[in-house]
C-alpha cells in the first residue's frame, strides 16, 4: 500500500435543475491507496453515484463539477481537456456499472466491444493482437473463451457483469470504480464475482472504489470504509473498526439495520424518518432529524470533518468538542 | 430458421386471405358492372353479352365457389381478366403501362426520403441542444402537416409556371421514344423531378421525427455511457452504439412504406399529370372497371405482403435478439 | 394529476403555440358571419355582379373565383366544416381506437386475437387507395359519408398503439393489486389502466385528426366531397379544375392550403408537446 | 401448533412458452411444491431469482391458476366452486404486500382514492365514514398526522412511506393472512427493519398469518418462525427458522448461507466451491435439480427426484443424503 494514487480535496459537484442546483457531492475529500479498496456506502439520493459520474468525469449533460480537485497520481482531472480526458479514462481508471442488462451494447459481439475499448487507446495494435488480449481477460474472469463472440442476450447476469469486468481490466488501469456492480445480482452468483474481484485486485493490484448500499457486504471485502449521507461524508476509516464501533450516530444506526446470520438474535430498531432534500439542504448538520443523539447546536452548525483516531474521521458535533459537552 | 419458417408460413397465409378479398370486394360493389359495359358497347346481341359476362368471369348464375375457382385458376395463368375501361386489352397490358412509371417515381423518393430523413434524424438528435436542430425539427413538424399535394402545386407554379425550370408534367417530353436512349432517359428524369421532390420533402418529417425520438431513448441507455467512458470517437459511438440500435423500428417502417409504392401516389399524379397507377387506379373505380381494380389491388397487397416479409428478414440479419428467440 | 398535466402542457412553448393556431381557427369558425365580409354563395351585392376571376383587391382581398364567389370569404367560412369534419373524425378514430385497444389489450384471448387480425389486414392495406373504393362505394356525397369514410379507414393505427401501451400498463403492479383486492374488471380497466394512458390518447387524437384534415382535403380534391359544400378541399378542387395555373391565379390555391398545413401544425405541435411531457427521456431537462 | 389455515397440496405451476408452429415448451416455474401454514405464524419462503418463490405466491393470490395440485384455506379448495362462488369473502381473507412499493400505486391516484378502494369494495365503510377509516389505517402504519399524506400523490412520498401505504391498504380489510413478496428488498437499509417490525407487529396483535417471500437469509430469519428453501420451482428444505439456519442439512441451504455476507464473522474462511448459474426452468435438469451445482452430489442424484424427508419434528429435507 505505498503511495496515494486517488485524492478527493473537498469536493461539490452536481445537478442544475429548474429548480436550482442540486449539490449531490457536497465538499467530499479522501485519498485512496494503490491496491486498496473503499467502500463508499449509502442510501439511495446520498450521492455516491454522482460522486463516482463525477470522478470518472462522466456527468450527464446538466451535471456539473462545482469547485475541489481530483488528484490522479498528481493530475488534477478537474481541469483537463475533453480530449486529455478521453486518452485518460479507461487507460487509467474504469468504471463497471450498476445495470449489467443494458451496460452492453445488445446489438454488437462481446468480442467487438472488448476490442474497441482496446483500439481506442492503442491505435496501431494488430485485430490478431486485440482479439488474444480479448481471449485472454475472458479467461481471467472465468468465461469460457467460445463465448467471445456470442451477444449479450445469450448470456446470464452473472457472465455479462463478469464481461464488464473483463471489460474495465483490459487496459490493466490502476483505479476500477464499481457502482452497486452485484446489486441486481443473486446471492450465489454476487458471492462469485466478488471473489474473482478480491482475486484480480491482489494480482493485478489496482484500486477499486466500490459503492452500494449493501453495507454489511461492504464491511466484509473493503479495507477503507466511508458512510455517505445527503451528498457529504459522515465517517470514514478502516473497515473492521467502524464496524465494531461506529462513532457518527448514523453509521451506528446503520450497523444497527443489519439482521446477523449466526449469533443471538435481539430486536433491531433501524432509522426512522427519511433523508433530506438535496434541493434545500438544511443549514446544520444533515442527520439532524432523524439523529436519536443530537443537540441543537447540531441544528446550527455544520460539524467539521475532524479526525478523531489515525485516518478514521468523522462529521459530528460529539466529537468536535460542540460547546455543551466534552 | 425457426422464424424464418414462420415468417414464410404468416406470408403464404396472408396471400391467400389477400386473394380472397381481392375476389369478394368488386363482388360487393353496387351495379353489375357487366350492364354498365354493354350500355357502352351498345348494339350487342345477348349472345356477346353472355360472352363478355364469362370474359370477366361475372357469370352471376354459376354459384360463387365455381367462380371463385375459375378465377384462382386464371389468376394462376397469370391471366388477370380483360379490363372493362380499356376494353378489350388485358388487364396485365393496361398495367404494364404505368406500373413502371410508379414504381420508379415512388421507390425512389421512398429511398431518399428514407435515407435523407434518417440521416438528418440522427444528426439532430446526436447534436440535441444547437438552435439548429430545433429549426430543423420545426421545419418538417410544419411541412408534415400540409397536405403533400398543395406542396407539388406550389413547386409547380413557382418552378414550372412562372419560371420554366421544370416542366409542367407529363413523364417524358412527347417528342422523344425510349429508343432514344440517353436523351429520353434525361427527359424521364427532367419529368420526375418535381413530383419525386414532393413526394421525398412531404413524407421526409416521419423518418426524421421517428429515428429522432429512438435516438434519444438509446442515447439515455446505459451502454452509451460506456461507449464513452471507454474513450470510443464520437462517430463511432453515434453510428455503432446509438443507430444501429435506434434504426431497427425505422427499418421496418421503411419497408412497410415500400409496400405501399404500388400504390402510387394519385394526388402527386393528378397535379403533374404523371402516367401513374394511382391514376389508373382512380379511373377504374369511377368508371367501375372491376378487373383492373382488382388487379391493382392484388398488386398492392402482394407488394405490401413482400416488404413486409423482407422487413422481418432485414430486421432478424440485424437484430441478433430477435435472430434467437423469436420477433422480439 | 390532470391539474399538472394541464400546467406542464400550456407551460410547453410548443404546445402554446400549437393552442393558440388552435384558438385562431375556432374564432374563424365562430365568429365566420361577422369576419367574412360575404356569405359562402354570394355572387353580387348591391353594386352588381361580382367580376369573375377578379384579381386580389381591396373589395375582394383574395380576389373571385371562376364563378364569382368571394374566396376570402369561402376561405372563412371553410374553416367551419375542415374544423369540424377535421375534428369529429378525430373524436370518432380515437374513440374507436380507444374502446378496441382497451378491451384486446385488457381481456387478451379470443377477443383479441380477432381485433388483432382484423387490425393487421387494416394496416396492411394502403389507406388512399382503400378510401377512394370505399368513398365511391358512397353514393351519396357530403360531409357526414366523409367523416364515416376516414373514421373507417383511420382507426387501425391508434388501435394498435393504444393496444400495445394497455398491455404494458396491465403488468404493472397496481393492476394486479386490484384484482387481489376483488376489483371488478370494468373498473380495473376505466379506473387503474384508462387513467395511465391518458396522454396517448391524446396523441392519437391528435394524430387522427391531422390525418382527418388532410384525408378530408385529398377527397375533396379528387373530387370524391360533396362538391357543393364550402371548404377548403372544394377550393382547391375548383382551383385545380378551373386551371387556377393557366390564369396565374396563386391566390386560388394558396391561401386554403396553407391554412389546412396551419391547422395540422397546430396539433403536430400539441402531439410533439404531449410526447414531451409523457416521456421523461425526450423531455428537456 | 394453532389451527391450520391454509394448505398447499403437490401445487405445480408450468406457463406456456408461446411458440408459433414448433412444440409447445414450458417454463416449470412449481414443482409439487407443499406445505401447510397455521394461524399467526410467519412463514418464509427463502430462494433465488428463479426458483419460483414469487409463484408461489401468485397462485395463492389466485392471480395464476396452479397447472396441478391444490390449494386449501380453511380446508376449502380456493379454485373449487364454493370459493369461486363467493370470490369477495376469500379476497377480504387473504390480501397481498408486493415488492416494488412505487409499482403498487396508481401513479395518477392520490393516497386517498387508494385507500378507499377496499373499504367500498369489501362493503367495510360508506362514502361518509370512509375518510375516518382511512386515517385510522395510516396511523396504525406509522404515518401520522394522517391529514398530512391523505391527499398526496404516490411520486411526493419516500419508498418507505409508499410501503407503509401498501400495508395499510393490505390490513384496512382486516385480513387473515398476508402474502408478502419480497416487501423490504427495495427499501433503504433504515427502513427495512421498521417495516419488519410492523409487519411482526400486526402478526402479534391482530394475529395475521404471514407467508414471507425473501432472498435474503438472515431477513428470513429475524422476521420467520419457520424458513422454506426452494430452488428452481422446488421446495428443498422446509423447518423451524433457527434450526434451518443453524443445521442447514440440504447442501444448497449450506450454500445459500455461506454465501450470504456475514460481517459479524469476517469473510477471510473458505472460498465458494459452487459456481455456475440457475438451471434453466425450460428443460429442468434431471433427478435434483441441485445436482449440476451440488458439491456432494452422487451419480443417482441426477436419476430420480429424491422425495421430502422428515428427518427432526417439523424439519423436512429433499436429499438423499438422508
Amino acid at each position: 500500500m505505498s503511495d496515494t494514487i486517488l485524492e478527493i480535496d473537498h469536493l461539490t459537484a452536481g445537478y442544475e435543475t429548474k429548480m436550482g442546483d442540486v449539490l449531490a457531492v457536497n465538499d467530499v475529500s479522501f485519498d485512496l491507496k494503490k491496491g486498496e479498496l473503499i467502500g463508499i456506502a449509502g442510501e439511495s439520493g446520498c450521492g455516491k453515484s454522482t460522486l463516482a459520474y463525477s470522478i470518472m468525469n462522466l456527468l450527464e449533460d446538466n451535471g456539473k463539477i462545482y469547485s475541489g480537485e481530483i488528484r490522479f497520481s498528481g493530475k488534477n482531472m478537474v481541469d483537463l481537456s475533453d480530449k486529455q480526458i478521453k486518452n485518460f479514462r479507461w487507460k487509467n481508471m474504469s468504471m463497471v456499472f450498476q445495470s449489467a442488462m443494458n451496460a452492453l451494447n445488445p446489438v454488437m459481439k462481446i468480442s467487438e466491444q472488448l476490442i474497441d475499448a482496446l483500439k481506442a487507446h492503442e491505435k496501431k495494435i494488430s485485430d490478431k493482437e486485440a482479439r488474444k488480449r480479448a481471449k485472454e481477460m475472458l479467461k481471467l474472469v472465468d468465461i469460457q473463451i467460445d463465448r467471445l463472440d456470442a451477444y449479450p442476450h445469450q448470456l446470464s447476469g452473472g457472465m455479462k457483469q463478469r464481461v464488464m469486468i473483463a471489460m474495465a481490466m483490459i487496459l490493466n488501469p490502476d483505479l476500477m470504480i464499481m457502482d452497486e456492480p452485484t446489486t441486481a445480482l443473486d446471492v450465489v452468483v454476487q458471492r462469485n464475482i466478488i471473489e474473482k474481484v478480491e482475486e484480480l485486485r491482489h494480482e493485478f493490484n489496482f484500486s477499486i472504489i466500490f459503492i452500494t448500499h449493501d453495507l454489511s457486504l461492504l464491511v466484509e471485502i473493503s479495507d477503507k470504509l466511508a458512510i455517505m449521507y445527503a451528498g457529504k461524508i459522515l465517517e470514514i476509516g478502516p473497515a473492521d473498526r467502524i464496524y465494531l464501533n461506529p462513532l457518527q450516530p448514523y453509521t451506528e444506526g446503520l450497523m444497527n439495520s443489519f439482521p446477523p446470520l449466526t449469533g443471538e438474535l435481539e430486536e433491531m430498531s433501524g432509522i426512522a424518518g427519511k433523508p433530506p432534500d438535496l434541493l434545500n439542504p438544511p443549514q446544520g448538520c444533515p442527520f439532524y432529524p432523524r439523529c436519536d443523539k443530537r443537540m441543537d447546536i447540531c441544528q446550527k452548525t455544520m460539524p467539521e470533518f475532524k479526525e478523531i483516531e489515525e485516518n478514521h474521521k468523522v462529521r459530528c458535533h460529539l466529537y468536535t468538542g460542540g460547546n455543551n459537552n466534552e | 430458421m425457426k422464424y424464418f419458417l414462420r415468417r414464410i408460413l404468416w406470408l403464404i397465409f396472408a396471400i391467400f386471405v389477400a386473394l380472397t378479398i381481392n375476389f369478394i370486394l368488386p363482388r360487393l360493389m353496387p351495379g353489375d358492372p357487366a350492364t354498365i359495359l354493354i350500355q357502352r358497347l351498345e348494339g350487342l346481341e345477348p349472345s356477346a353479352i353472355e360472352a363478355v359476362r364469362t370474359a370477366f368471369g361475372l357469370e352471376t348464375d354459376k354459384n360463387i365457389v365455381i367462380q371463385y375457382w375459375d378465377y384462382l385458376v386464371n389468376l394462376a395463368h397469370g391471366d388477370l381478366g380483360i379490363s372493362i375501361s380499356h376494353y378489350p386489352t388485358p388487364v396485365w397490358d393496361v398495367l404494364k403501362k404505368a406500373l413502371p412509371w410508379t414504381i420508379g417515381l415512388m421507390g425512389l423518393s421512398t429511398i431518399f426520403s428514407f435515407v435523407i430523413g434518417t440521416f438528418i434524424g440522427i444528426g439532430i438528435a446526436w447534436k440535441r441542444k444547437s438552435k439548429i436542430s430545433d429549426a430543423i425539427l420545426g421545419l418538417f413538424l410544419f411541412i408534415r402537416s400540409f397536405p403533400y399535394f398543395w406542396f407539388g402545386l406550389i413547386l409547380v407554379y413557382f418552378l414550372a409556371f412562372n419560371n420554366p425550370f421544370f416542366p409542367l408534367g407529363g413523364a417524358h417530353s412527347t417528342r422523344l421514344m425510349p429508343a432514344d436512349g440517353w436523351a429520353y432517359f434525361k427527359s424521364v428524369l427532367y419529368h420526375g423531378f418535381l413530383p419525386g421532390l414532393t413526394i421525398t420533402i412531404s413524407s421526409m418529417g416521419y423518418w426524421i421525427l421517428t429515428i429522432r425520438n429512438n435516438m434519444i431513448n438509446v442515447l439515455a441507455e446505459d451502454y452509451i455511457t460506456v461507449a464513452k467512458a471507454k474513450g470510443l470517437s464520437a462517430s463511432r459511438i453515434r453510428n455503432l452504439y446509438a443507430a444501429k440500435n435506434a434504426i431497427l423500428p425505422s427499418i421496418s417502417g421503411f419497408a412497410m412504406a415500400l409496400g405501399f409504392v404500388i400504390g402510387g401516389s394519385l394526388l402527386t399524379e393528378m397535379v403533374f399529370s404523371y402516367p401513374g397507377v394511382g391514376f389508373m387506379l382512380f379511373q377504374a373505380v369511377q368508371q367501375q372497371d372491376y378487373p383492373l381494380l382488382q388487379a391493382i389491388f392484388l398488386f398492392i397487397i402482394l407488394g405490401v405482403l413482400f416488404s413486409n416479409f423482407i422487413a422481418d428478414i432485414v430486421i432478424m440479419l440485424l437484430d441478433p435478439r430477435v435472430r434467437d428467440g423469436g420477433s422480439r | 394529476m390532470i391539474k399538472d398535466m394541464l400546467k406542464l402542457f400550456i407551460s410547453n412553448k410548443k404546445a402554446l403555440t400549437g393552442v393558440i393556431i388552435l384558438i385562431f381557427f375556432l374564432t374563424i369558425a365562430i365568429f365566420a358571419p361577422i369576419i367574412a365580409p360575404y356569405g359562402p354563395k354570394q355572387s353580387r351585392d348591391e353594386s352588381g355582379k361580382f367580376e369573375l376571376r377578379a384579381e386580389p383587391s381591396l373589395k375582394h382581398p383574395l380576389g373571385t373565383s371562376h364563378a364569382g364567389y368571394d374566396l376570402f370569404s369561402r376561405l372563412i367560412y371553410g374553416t367551419r366544416l375542415s374544423l369540424g369534419v377535421g375534428i369529429s373524425t378525430g373524436i370518432i378514430t380515437t374513440f374507436i381506437a380507444l374502446t378496441l385497444g382497451l378491451f384486446s389489450g385488457y381481456y387478451g384471448g379470443v377477443i383479441d386475437e380477432i381485433i388483432s387480425f382484423i387490425n393487421n389486414i387494416f394496416l396492411v392495406i394502403p389507406s388512399l387507395p382503400l378510401v377512394i373504393v370505399v368513398a365511391s362505394y358512397i353514393t351519396i356525397k357530403g360531409v357526414l359519408p366523409i367523416i364515416l369514410v376516414l373514421s373507417l379507414t383511420g382507426w387501425a393505427w391508434g388501435t394498435r398503439v393504444i393496444r400495445s401501451q394497455v398491455l404494458s400498463v396491465r403488468e404493472r403492479e397496481f393492476v394486479k393489486v386490484a384484482e387481489v383486492l376483488g376489483e371488478k374488471p370494468l373498473i380495473i380497466v376505466f379506473r387503474e389502466i384508462f387513467p395511465n394512458i391518458i396522454s396517448l390518447v391524446m396523441a392519437t387524437f391528435f394524430t387522427s385528426t391531422i390525418a382527418a384534415v388532410i384525408g378530408e382535403a385529398t377527397l375533396e380534391f379528387i373530387g370524391l366531397g360533396n362538391l357543393s359544400t364550402v371548404t377548403w378541399g372544394t377550393m382547391l378542387y375548383w382551383a385545380q379544375n378551373n386551371a387556377a395555373l393557366l390564369y396565374n391565379a396563386w391566390w386560388w390555391f394558396l391561401p386554403p392550403g396553407l391554412f389546412i398545413g396551419l391547422l395540422g401544425t397546430s396539433f403536430a405541435l400539441m402531439n410533439f408537446a404531449i410526447d414531451e411531457i409523457s416521456n421523461p427521456k425526450i423531455r428537456k431537462r | 401448533m394453532s389451527e391450520k389455515i391454509l394448505e398447499l397440496d403437490n401445487v405445480s405451476m408450468h406457463f406456456p412458452v408461446k411458440k408459433f408452429g414448433s412444440k409447445e415448451e414450458y417454463v416449470h416455474a412449481m414443482d409439487d411444491i407443499s406445505f401447510s401454514l397455521y394461524r399467526g405464524e410467519i412463514l418464509s419462503i427463502v430462494g433465488e431469482s428463479g426458483s419460483g418463490k414469487t409463484t408461489t405466491a401468485n397462485v395463492v393470490a389466485k392471480l395464476h391458476q396452479p397447472t396441478s395440485g391444490n390449494i386449501y384455506y380453511n380446508d376449502k379448495n380456493i379454485y373449487g366452486k364454493e370459493v369461486r362462488k363467493n370470490n369477495l369473502a376469500y379476497r377480504k381473507k387473504v390480501q397481498m404486500i408486493f415488492q416494488d412499493p412505487f409499482g403498487a400505486l396508481n401513479p395518477t391516484h392520490t393516497i386517498r382514492a387508494i385507500l378507499e378502494r377496499p373499504f367500498l369494495i369489501h362493503g367495510l365503510a360508506d362514502r361518509n365514514n370512509v375518510e375516518e377509516k382511512i386515517k385510522d389505517v395510516l396511523v396504525q402504519v406509522g404515518l401520522e398526522p394522517a391529514e398530512q399524506f391523505i391527499d398526496k400523490f404516490p411520486h411526493e412520498l419516500s419508498g418507505g412511506q409508499l410501503q407503509r401505504i401498501n400495508i395499510a391498504r393490505a390490513i384496512s380489510v382486516d385480513p387473515e393472512l398476508l402474502l408478502a413478496d419480497e416487501p423490504t428488498s427495495m427499501l433503504d437499509v433504515s427502513i427495512r427493519i421498521i417495516i419488519m417490525n410492523m409487519i411482526k407487529k400486526f402478526r402479534d396483535e391482530e394475529n395475521i398469518s404471514y407467508l414471507y417471500i425473501t432472498h435474503n437469509l438472515a431477513g428470513a430469519r429475524y422476521i420467520a418462525d419457520r424458513i422454506g428453501v426452494m430452488y428452481a420451482g422446488m421446495l428443498m428444505e422446509l423447518g423451524p427458522a433457527e434450526d434451518v439456519i443453524k443445521k442447514a442439512y440440504h447442501p444448497y441451504t449450506q450454500l445459500l448461507r455461506s454465501a450470504a455476507p456475514q460481517p459479524e464473522k469476517g469473510f477471510r474462511d473458505g472460498k465458494l466451491t459452487t459456481q455456475g448459474d440457475i438451471p434453466s426452468l425450460v428443460n429442468p435438469p434431471s433427478g435434483c435439480r441441485f445436482h449440476p451445482r451440488c458439491p456432494e452430489a452422487k451419480p443417482e442424484c441426477s436419476k430420480a427426484i429424491p422425495e421430502m424427508k422428515k428427518i427432526e419434528d417439523n424439519h423436512y429435507v429433499r436429499c438423499i443424503l438422508y
